[in-house]
């Protein structure tokens, strides 16, 4: 196409056979070359789709990386929710957290019931192998997107069971790990730590 | 000169818009836009958002005083590092379950999964257009407010039983059960208690209910209606001494286990949206609305707006009380909620249609008119 | 219909899984399934020295860690034929029964949140912290102590921790006041928890169920009366009873304990005031401190005058009743350990006490059993 | 004392299916019988001795043969009594306590378990903490005890 057309192009000769047939094959328009400011003189058909990209791409250049993917991601960041799930040992300082001492809520974070309302699964103790395949469907249930940490050394990396028959070795052969916190168990205050490091990550986070 | 309502205010509203519309547009076209019609379309619109933003920005407030309070029974402090005081966690924990993945089980029934939260949130909000918040709110053009907010209150367990049973979740089925019979046996005696009120006040509309009661608060004289009214209010929001369908001990997180995102979110909005109704129908019902005690000196109460200011700090006061019973209580089981219900909160209920009828046949008889009539 | 409630259940209180048989709301039949946590803790003392043991014995049950040194420590001594110092002996019933009462806290705070009561959980949760404060003092550790260890405990109480001890014991039985003001005050928790789980004795004593479920059946059975070890005999103290065998019941013999267990500390205070001295025995085989097993001609001359033996210790645990086998072959490592866990056997009797309830009843039901799924597992 | 006693009437209960009864410290004794006398001996224990408690039930590999303990509580006397059989390492069998003692059960599934000792008349005789379908008892001398990375390191060399 040569110049920018001022009016509905009529069909070319070639097409009007197949326009008898009454499969006309829309105008060819060249949108690379159309001025944004002649955006009436297009058909309505494509006024549409012109739209679409040029707010979307406006909203992708401007708005989503300065103002939507902040807000989300502060959001995200502020409110994690973990699974109400003790395992072992560490669920006890887990719970503790939550307790009238270091009260977690503080920070919003908040324990669900449900895997599907959860945003974080702090595994807090020893996995085996006979609890892993739960373990990994808890982690699936979980709706996008999501967190893990290994609390302790047993979900670290199998802590003083670690030779044993039953024992997973490490949850980070299950599931992928965001945080690692060590201690046997970990102090209340070093899970506060864990999350509050979880935070700064998903704040670094560039996606 | 006709008191100014909310509606009024969105009418000048509208008005104001078209009319600047129309100064930018042609002759011929500014007169269709301020044509009144046109103008009466938006301004609906325009009411419609306005009760929109002021009730979930209430809701979210009464989510923040509620952690903050329950915080505080527990010896604790709540949210505190979002925003001040954490004023600003629960925006972060919708803005969070808005970006969040929705996902529905495979085996899940997809129109009653998607529909039961949605409508459930839309029948939430609509109650509020019919809430009189302050004299004038609405001009009692629509003389039967109160039926109306109870008969849209009592569409909750059609949607929460719609979402138990789309979930295909055996935990969310037993809490749809337990939520529906549970709202099934309160809806009656909250009705019945409601009649005394009516029989006390002579009316069905809010405005007038609460214009009755300018002279003596109604719980004076239906203390029985009014404790068959709060216990009815806290088994229809499901909160704790009657959480049964929501039991976080037996049934994971009860109805809504299978939802997550924004889904989950509409359903905790649309909890905490008829909580805060359930504190303003016992605040206009019982506690006067927005009038004031004759003792309360006239500098607090003749600022502007001092009715819905009047009006709030009662609501959240009766929403503090609900706190604090959930703070308080354990949790009954679902036989003895259902034998409360019947066997306990309806003959109370009768009991005091039959006080009001005694106190309105009081006010009849001059020789007994210890209660002062009312409008003179 | 059959409900999983488990592995991940707020009910549960760790890793198990409760398989339900419900006809609408009531129960029909049930069937515990165990195992999750299971790790091992039999298999990797065998390839551990008995002090090493102790390690173990702090995780396998979690919110009782020093009634199971205890527990693992008098079988170990039993075995090796090896006498602690009787200050020693003190310090390690103060412990059991601070963390009796630390145990039974922490039981407290689960069992109301089964309920649906939020604020004794965060009350519990607190007070819990101030004995967990206590340990931290002379252990260093807040649940995992490692303190006892075979002829004595690792070290004494450090200077001031008696004064500090009864401090916190005189502001504990302050809070059971309200604790009992909390629950036994609340008719909802009464409607709730009478005549709920209720067990009674013969069926009790059958399925070998031990513990504040046993003596809140009306069967006067408490170790610590019965067979007194260690020290036991010589402080004063009541064993609770009710025999109402219902949920109430165990509320009313756990509360009763935690004040009965002030009132050892107390006399175990003023004991350990009057006598100091040694809290670790002389004469000890000289590898049992060691952390590797001498090796060479060495090993072979102490194995020769190694004693060997069995070893059987019982503790009235706060769960209940725990018991612990040592077979000392006479090698650097046990051969064999058997522990006894309270807890497995009491959730195994849910088949006899849950059956005619209903769902909602079973948080409670099993809240009043006190799961501790470490030492159940193992 | 009471372990002269209960040694004279097993002694004349059973005959020579009582092998002995070893003294133990702080228990009446640890009785040795026959594995073929075990349902009688429970229930006699049980009905005429008052040992009414089953406190653990546990099995120990001595690698040529297998042990099984009982140890029971009497309320009447208050205090324990230790039994303990042996069995054969290739088959090791024995009848089943829990009608005696229902509170076995658990006991018993876990001895199976870790221990692989089969008793006979148990109700529902599965593995209780390994999951089903595992192919070892792990607590026999013969199942080795390995740091993780060894076997990694064996994996890839096989």
């Amino acid at each position: 196409m040569s110049a920018p057309p001022q009016t509905v192009p009529a069909p070319a000769p070639a097409a009007a056979p197949a326009a008898a047939g009454g499969d006309a094959p829309l105008p060819v328009v060249d949108q690379a070359a159309v001025p944004f400011f002649e955006i009436e003189t297009l058909r309505a058909r494509e006024f549409i789709p012109a739209a679409k990209e040029a707010l979307t791409s406006l909203l992708k250049e401007k708005a989503e990386g300065n103002v939507i993917r902040p807000v989300f991601n502060w959001a995200g960041r502020n409110s994690l929710f973990p699974l109400h799930w003790g395992l072992a040992c560490c669920a006890i300082e887990f719970a503790a957290a939550f307790g009238a001492r270091w009260d977690a809520e503080r920070f919003g974070v908040v324990p669900r019931s449900s895997p599907r309302q959860c945003d974080l699964l702090i595994v807090n103790g020893t996995v085996t192998w006979k609890v892993a395949h739960k373990l990994i469907t808890l982690y699936e249930q979980m709706p996008e997107p999501k967190w893990a940490i290994a609390m302790g050394n047993c979900a670290t990396g199998g802590g003083p069971f670690r030779t044993a028959y039953s024992v997973v070795p490490g949850v980070d052969k299950l599931i992928p790990v965001d945080v690692y916190i060590a201690g046997c168990p970990p102090r209340p205050e070093n899970m506060l730590d864990g999350v509050l490091r979880l935070e700064q990550l998903i704040k670094e986070r560039r996606d | 000169m006709a008191p100014m309502t909310l509606f009024s205010v969105a009418d000048a509203i509208a008005a104001a818009l078209l009319g600047l519309l129309g100064r930018l547009l042609p002759a011929g076209a500014a007169h269709a836009v301020t044509a009144p019609d046109v103008v009466l379309g938006l301004a609906t619109v325009v009411f419609a958002a306005i009760l929109l933003a002021a009730s979930m920005l209430n809701t979210i407030l009464l989510i923040w005083y509620e952690r903050k309070l329950l915080g505080r029974f527990m010896d604790r402090r709540g949210a505190m590092h979002v925003g001040f005081a954490g004023l600003l966690q629960n925006f972060a924990d919708g803005l969070k379950l808005f970006r969040k993945d929705t996902v529905r089980p495979r085996e899940a029934d997809s129109l009653g999964f998607w529909a039961s939260p949605t409508a459930y949130m839309i029948t939430s909000l609509l109650i509020f257009g019919v809430l009189p918040i302050s004299t004038g709110w609405n001009d009692g053009s629509l003389p039967l407010t109160l039926l109306l907010a109870l008969v849209i209150f009592s569409f909750a367990p059609l949607f929460i039983f719609l979402g138990a049973w789309a979930s295909n979740n055996k935990y969310s089925l037993i809490g749809g059960m337990r939520s529906a019979a549970q709202m099934i046996a309160y809806e009656v005696p909250i009705l019945l208690a409601v009649v005394a009120v009516v029989v006390l006040s002579g009316s069905f509309d809010l405005t007038t209910i609460v214009n009755e009661q300018r002279n003596y608060w109604f719980w004076a004289p239906l203390f029985l209606a009014l404790i068959v009214f709060v216990a009815g209010m806290l088994a229809e929001m499901e909160r704790i001494p009657f959480d049964l369908p929501e039991a976080e001990a037996e049934l994971v997180e009860g109805w809504n286990t299978e939802y997550g995102g924004m889904l989950f979110a509409f359903f905790m909005l649309a909890d905490y949206l008829r909580a805060l109704v359930g504190s303003i129908l016992v605040v206009l019902l019982f506690l006067g609305g927005w009038t004031w005690p004759s003792y309360v000196p006239s500098a607090l109460t003749s600022f502007p707006l001092a009715g819905i200011v009047w009006f709030m700090v009662k609501t959240y006061l009766v929403f503090g009380l609900f706190v604090w019973v959930r703070a308080a209580l354990p949790r009954v089981r679902t036989d003895q909620l259902l034998r409360l219900g019947w066997m306990r909160m309806v003959p109370l209920a009768l009991l005091s249609i039959v006080l009001a009828a005694v106190v309105v046949a009081a006010r009849c008889l001059p020789v007994l008119g210890c209660i002062p009539s009312i409008g003179g | 219909m059959w409900i999983n409630m488990g592995p991940q259940h707020p009910m549960t209180h760790g890793l198990w899984n409760l398989r339900v048989r419900v006809e609408g709301e009531v129960i029909r039949d049930v069937e515990p399934e165990m195992g999750f946590l299971h790790r091992g803790i039999e298999k990797i003392s065998e390839n551990r020295h008995y002090n090493e043991v102790i390690t173990l014995m702090d995780r396998c049950c979690y919110v009782a860690g020093m009634s199971w040194e205890q527990l693992f420590i008098q079988a170990s001594e039993q075995a090796l034929k090896v006498t602690p110092p009787a200050r020693a002996e003190y310090l390690r019933v103060l412990s059991a029964e601070l963390q009796r009462i630390a145990s039974h806290l922490m039981w407290y705070a689960a069992f109301v949140q089964d309920l649906g009561l939020m604020t004794p959980f965060l009350y519990g949760m607190r007070d819990r912290d101030l004995v967990l404060d206590l340990f931290q003092s002379y252990t260093g550790a807040r649940m995992t102590y490692e303190y006892m260890r075979v002829g004595g405990v690792r070290n004494d109480a450090p200077h001031g921790f008696t004064d500090q001890c009864r401090k916190v014991l005189d502001w504990l039985l302050a809070r059971f006041v309200e604790y009992d003001q909390l629950c036994l005050g609340s008719t909802i928790f009464r409607k709730r928890c009478d005549d709920l789980g209720v067990l009674k004795a013969p069926e009790a004593v059958a399925y070998g169920v031990t513990g504040p479920m046993l003596r809140s059946a009306g069967v006067r059975r408490d170790l610590r009366k019965d067979r007194p070890y260690s020290v036991y005999d010589q402080v004063e103290f009541d064993v609770p009873v009710t025999d109402t065998a219902d949920v109430t019941g165990r509320y009313l013999v756990r509360m009763e304990e935690m004040r009965q267990s002030v009132r050892i500390c107390r006399q175990c205070l003023d004991w350990l005031d009057r006598n100091p001295g040694p809290v670790l025995a002389d004469h000890l085989p000289r590898w049992l401190g060691a952390p590797y097993a001498p090796v060479g001609r060495e090993a072979y001359l102490l194995k020769r005058n190694y004693p060997t033996g069995l070893g059987f210790s019982m503790v009235e645990e706060p769960h209940g009743e725990a018991g612990a086998y040592v077979v000392n072959d006479g090698g650097e490592h046990p051969y064999r350990v058997k522990f006894r866990s309270p807890v497995l056997i009491n959730i195994w009797a849910a088949k006899r006490y849950l059956p005619g309830y209903r769902i909602a009843d079973i948080p409670p039901i099993m809240g009043s059993v006190d799961v501790c799924v470490g030492e159940c597992d193992r | 004392m009471r372990g002269v006693e209960l040694s004279a009437a097993l002694a004349a209960r059973f005959g020579d299916k009582f092998l002995g009864l070893d003294p133990f410290p702080g228990l009446v004794g640890r009785v040795r019988f026959d594995p073929s006398v075990a349902r009688a001996l429970f229930e006699y224990l049980r009905d005429e001795q008052g040992f009414v408690h089953l406190t653990m039930v546990g099995g120990i590999d001595w690698v040529d043969h297998r042990e099984v303990f009982y140890t029971l509580w009497s309320d009447r006397d208050r205090t324990y009594l230790q039994l303990s059989a042996d069995l054969p390492a290739d088959h090791p069998t024995i009848a089943s306590a829990v009608p005696v003692w229902p509170g076995a059960n658990a006991h018993e599934r876990e001895a199976w378990d870790l221990v692989g000792i089969r008793f006979e008349g148990h109700p529902d005789l599965r593995r209780i903490f390994m999951p089903e379908g595992y192919e070892f008892h792990p607590l026999l001398r013969s199942f080795p005890i390995h740091e993780p990375e060894e076997l990694e390191v064996k994996a890839r060399s096989d």
